[in-house]
């Protein structure tokens, strides 16, 4: 019974959603419109299990002196600083001088200044991996890898202005050149790709709406 | 394609049960359905499906092997994805069929993982890869190393091994994000054959350009398939092929229709018209010319 | 280039409601710095940088998962339910459902998610199953049939639809366009040999994809064609991440010059003095002290 | 080749960025005729119709999407067009909230009756699928000040599957999001949809173009080329006003010159690489 009863769940919530999408029958739209608010419920609480474990295992690393050990502290100190500020913004103990600004005030004002320099800067990274790649491993070794690098030698020529001698004439050579290879190449193989991919989410969403696939259970 | 049926029957209950727009999608999930059933129980009964080789698959052995002539390590890399991510879960078979190799060889495999549930898989896969060679004395507990959950570090921390350590083969296998440029980058920069595979295209074209072998898109799981001869693989493979097929005909006579009967009249919609809503459920153009 | 500079001189010390203030300048170039000082050598900087990085970021999450996947749909639903007028109903999917149905089903779902929260206590019980069971169910099913529709059968149908090789009938003559009037990509000779080659190049790669088949010189000859059509697309994708990239990085610099506007300096209005120009320095300053003293030793 | 120290090309990257930035010379960009698409497509509704505008994005990739998102929403409130915002990433709300407070009084608009908040929707694909099947049930109350979405006026007309919304736009920078739409609500419901992506996701849009995608404005280019189209009879920039998006076009078009540096520099060291590679592979 231990397995029986979710492989039932998951055959019946799926099988409920799948109905859903092929009638608009008034009581499967009700019952698919409560399955899909329940999956975003478990989505979220399957979040914040994340979180019991961060805080495990960097405890851990504190208490037992890893050399990183202080930058650990740093990380659990600034995330529970934001936690408690946060729920306490938006279960309302926190009063603004100006009540039309929002609920989302000290919030906000952290995602500006700490959160988005810190993402966009990390990101920002691969502009450079991408250069020294460019250097050291990008190499037309073979037929396929230099119709690679010359296609996309043809977009990055393309998808900018040109402001060198010369930059108009051969603006004038690679856009058409661009535009053949992403309406017609770029297209073909991108739809044979996609054609690919929906036929291997079918084959496994079929097999675990049919309870066919169990592994998901066997953690 | 059974919309006509379809429609006749909803008129006789007078109750719209079906939406006639997804028919079409319907028939798909159902002709694909039966394919997939089907042959899955040919490959279960021992019917022998054969399964093309793929360049990539060769270069494995290859790679393994140049390794152990040289003396030196070999390095896989099982993506950055959780195992719920079906890649990772493929990735684990095919390491384990990696493992089976090192192990006959004697070549130490080092595997690093970026999240700590993948690691015991990783550690289970490579056990059983060396039980699978008969060398049960082959696995060595250190080289399953975790190195860290953060995207760059865990690079950075693979980067290291790639200087430090000098494998002569790096495989990368599994799905993997922005960090594939500067895995492919390291490697190559030490002059490692670099055999990688990821069925996610938006990083193909880097391992394509610094990797010696790439196993790309569905190939990759294909590969598995050859691998396990997992008779569902198998099936679900064969399957698609044949789907496949159905849509290159629909394609094709599509086309060739479109091409021969551009215009149609407005009391003749033309072949192309009739086609389209007989497979496609869609409605004829009122305006012909 | 127009750095978007505040052209106020007074700026604030500290403001809730702008990143525009002395506080937010020194923060975020800080950050910023922090993060490229990496890119020299792993050192304590990026190390605080990344660590606020993983603190801040997840806890923004949870905030957000908290308040909308929880707050949102079980507290805030059952309270509007219970505070319905007499003879009002909840609307479900387009179906009027009696507001303590509406409740009950709800309660179940927050009884559920208890259910996984459960593996805090006990990973390995039966309890999380239940609720793990049905989000695969529904996100299987969710998958399977959007994307079976709108990537398998309308992939066909987009093919099908455009009437096969014909042209618009706005397209140009090959005459016109030599003769000087127009762009090459609308000519018709252009548009025919461009939806040949989408045709050809689509079937050959779905052909170049089938493992199944025993390969013969004529397969091997159109997988080849596959093979070509895919390498061209990898190079516009290769082209197009170039460009993607780069733009960040302008972005990022961009953004730190604002912060270099003497409005920013402290003790006086100098540019050396600004939130990017000072970091820099102390930056630069340790990572040579570092290596001077040798404490720099573990590699990158 | 394995000893040469990598960080002298990140020094040339940073040079070649950095020391573009003085170069203050905006080129005009042609429009493609996916971005064009995008412009007329808005251009065609009706006023006083209600777009759904979804941020599927987070600070990491703003600096592609941001510009054609503000463009967009003075686009949208321009032509008196009403605005139901969403997002599927948790990042992207507070770029929606500072986008409309600062945008939305310029055109005399009120939160509630012109533009309403929904926020962030956990769920990735089945969020998508809620939304569409019921925008009602997926969300309880706005994100702006917790209002019950059932008080907000503008939602009045929406009726389940996506019946009342004319057109969707997804400003993507992955997953999940155009596809995702696509295929949990274009496929399902007929609404047209629009997007902005990111450059990386950008090949993958023409294969949905123009059947299952009405127009798209793809990277940085497609960003420039859709302010130009945007700003076409809007005043030219002030020296000290603030900023409005015509500075956002005359930046971003500047910023596309850096970006042409950039792109040089890469290919001039794709270039030296193969050539010393062929060089010293005969040596070896």
């Amino acid at each position: 019974m231990k397995r029986e009863i979710p492989i039932a769940m998951t055959m019946l919530a799926g099988l409920i959603v799948t109905a859903a999408f092929f009638s608009k029958a008034p009581w499967l739209q009700a019952a698919n419109a409560e399955l899909l608010s329940w999956a975003l419920i478990f989505f979220s609480v399957a979040f914040l299990l994340g979180i019991g474990n961060l805080f495990r295992i960097n405890l851990k690393q504190i208490a037992m002196r890893h050399p990183d050990w202080p930058y650990k502290a740093i990380l659990l100190i600034t995330l529970s600083g934001y936690l408690i500020l946060g729920l306490l913004e938006i279960e309302g103990f926190i009063v603004y001088g100006d009540g039309s600004l929002g609920n989302k005030v000290y919030q906000d004002w952290i995602h500006g200044a700490v959160f988005k320099p810190l993402q966009a800067t990390m990101f920002s990274l691969l502009a450079f991996y991408i250069a020294s790649a460019a250097f050291r491993a990008f190499r037309a070794r073979s037929f396929e890898a230099t119709l690679l690098l010359g296609a996309g030698a043809v977009v990055m020529l393309a998808q900018v202005p040109l402001p060198i001698p010369g930059g108009s004439a051969i603006g004038s050579i690679v856009q058409p050149m661009q535009h053949f290879l992403m309406a017609f190449v770029n297209t073909a193989g991108q739809k044979a790709i996609i054609m690919g991919a929906a036929l291997g989410v079918l084959a496994t969403g079929l097999r675990i709406v049919l309870g066919i696939e169990r592994s998901y259970l066997s953690e | 394609m059974f919309t006509s049926v379809i429609l006749a029957v909803q008129a006789a209950a007078e109750t719209p049960l079906i939406d006639v727009d997804k028919v079409p999608t319907l028939v798909a999930i159902l002709i694909f359905g039966g394919l997939m059933f089907l042959f899955q129980n040919q490959a279960k009964k021992g019917k022998e499906i054969p399964i093309r080789r793929i360049a990539g698959l060769d270069a494995l052995d290859e790679a393994i092997g140049r390794s152990t002539e040289m003396g030196r390590p070999v390095l896989y890399v099982p993506g950055i994805d959780e195992i719920k991510e079906i890649q990772t879960i493929y990735s684990m078979m095919i390491l384990r069929h990696v493992a089976r190799k090192t192990a006959e060889f004697g070549t130490p495999l080092i595997v690093p993982v970026k999240d700590s549930v993948v690691m015991t898989f990783a550690e289970e896969s490579v056990k059983q890869g060396c039980m699978d060679a008969g060398r049960p004395d082959a696995y060595i507990a250190d080289n399953i190393r975790y190195l860290s959950n953060e995207q760059f570090a865990y690079c950075a921390g693979v980067a290291g091994i790639m200087t430090r350590e000098e494998p002569a083969a790096n495989i990368m296998l599994g799905m993997f994000f922005a960090e594939s440029l500067i895995l492919a980058e390291s490697g190559f920069a030490t002059g490692a054959i670099q055999v990688a595979g990821t069925a996610k295209q938006h990083q193909l074209p880097f391992f394509v350009a610094a990797c010696d072998y790439t196993i790309m898109g569905e190939e990759y799981f294909a590969v598995t398939a050859y691998l396990t001869r997992e008779p569902s693989l198998v099936g679900t493979i064969r399957a698609s092929d044949i789907t496949k097929i159905l849509a290159i005909v629909l394609i094709v006579v599509g086309v060739v229709l479109g091409t021969l009967y551009p215009d149609g009249t407005k009391d003749d919609p033309g072949p192309l018209q009739h086609f389209r809503a007989f497979f496609f459920a869609e409605p004829i153009a009122e305006t012909g010319k | 280039m127009n750095m978007l500079a505040l052209q106020a001189a007074e700026v604030p010390f500290f403001d809730w409601t702008s990143t525009n203030t002395h506080l937010s300048g020194w923060l975020i170039c800080f950050f910023t710095l922090a993060i490229f000082s990496f890119l020299y050598k792993d050192n304590p900087f990026y190390k605080i940088a990344e660590h606020v990085f993983v603190g801040v970021g997840t806890a923004y999450f949870a905030l957000q998962y908290y308040n909308e996947g929880i707050r949102g749909p079980i507290v805030e639903h059952i309270d509007r339910a219970t505070n319905l007028a007499p003879n009002e109903f909840v609307t479900l999917g387009g179906v009027d459902v009696d507001p303590t149905v509406a409740i009950g089903v709800r309660l179940v779902a927050a009884v559920l998610g208890l259910m996984l929260l459960s593996r805090v206590i006990k990973p390995s019980g039966w309890a999380p199953r239940w609720p793990l069971a049905l989000m695969v169910g529904i996100y299987a099913a969710i998958k399977m049939t959007g994307e079976t529709q709108s990537k398998l059968v309308q992939q066909i149908q987009g093919v099908v639809k455009d009437g096969g090789l014909t042209v618009p009938d706005s397209a140009l003559a090959w005459s016109d366009f030599m003769a000087g009037s127009g762009s090459i990509t609308q000519t018709a000779a252009y548009l025919t040999v461009g939806k040949i080659v989408l045709v050809i190049g689509l079937l050959a790669t779905l052909i170049h994809f089938m493992f199944t088949f025993k390969r013969g010189a004529g397969l091997n000859a159109v997988s080849r064609v596959g093979i070509v059509t895919l390498m061209l697309t990898f190079g516009a994708m290769f082209g197009f991440t170039v460009l993607g990239r780069i733009a960040l990085l302008i972005e990022r610099v961009e953004n730190v010059f604002t912060f270099a506007d003497p409005n920013y300096a402290v003790l006086g209005e100098s540019a050396y003095l600004t939130p990017p120009a000072l970091i820099t320095a102390v930056i630069i300053l340790v990572l040579v002290l570092r290596k001077m003293t040798g404490k720099d030793v573990e590699a990158t | 080749m394995k000893d040469f120290d990598r960080r002298w090309i990140f020094l040339a990257m940073g040079i070649v960025v950095v020391s573009l930035f003085t170069l203050e010379k905006p080129t005009e960009m042609p429009p493609s005729e996916y971005v064009q698409s995008y412009y007329d497509t808005i251009e065609a509704l009706p006023e006083g119709s209600i777009v759904m505008l979804s941020a599927d994005f987070d600070p990491a990739s703003a600096a592609e999407l941001l510009p054609t998102y503000q463009a967009t929403i003075h686009h949208l409130l321009r032509r008196n067009i009403r605005v139901i915002n969403v997002a599927t990433w948790p990042a992207a709300p507070p770029y929606t909230r500072a986008g409309f407070d600062e945008i939305a009084p310029l055109y005399g608009k009120a939160y509630g009756t012109d533009w309403v908040e929904l926020g962030f929707i956990p769920g990735d694909d089945v969020a998508m699928g809620s939304i569409g099947q019921s925008l009602r049930s997926a969300y309880a109350t706005d994100d702006r000040d917790s209002t019950p979405i059932a008080e907000l006026p503008l939602l009045d007309g929406i009726q389940d599957r996506m019946e009342g919304i004319e057109v969707l736009i997804s400003m993507s920078a992955g997953y999940p999001g155009i596809l995702e739409w696509i295929a949990q609500v274009g496929g399902r419901y007929e609404v047209p949809i629009l997007t902005a992506t990111t450059a990386v996701q950008t090949p993958d849009l023409f294969a949905y173009y123009p059947t299952q995608l009405s127009g798209f404005a793809g990277a940085a280019t497609g960003a420039t080329q859709y302010l130009q189209l945007v700003t076409v009879d809007m005043p030219v920039a002030v020296e000290g006003e603030p900023e409005t998006l015509v500075d956002v076009k005359v930046n971003n078009q500047e910023r596309m010159l850096i970006q042409a540096g950039a792109h040089m520099l890469i290919l001039l060291l794709i270039l030296v690489g193969n050539l010393l590679y062929f060089f010293t592979k005969g040596s070896r």
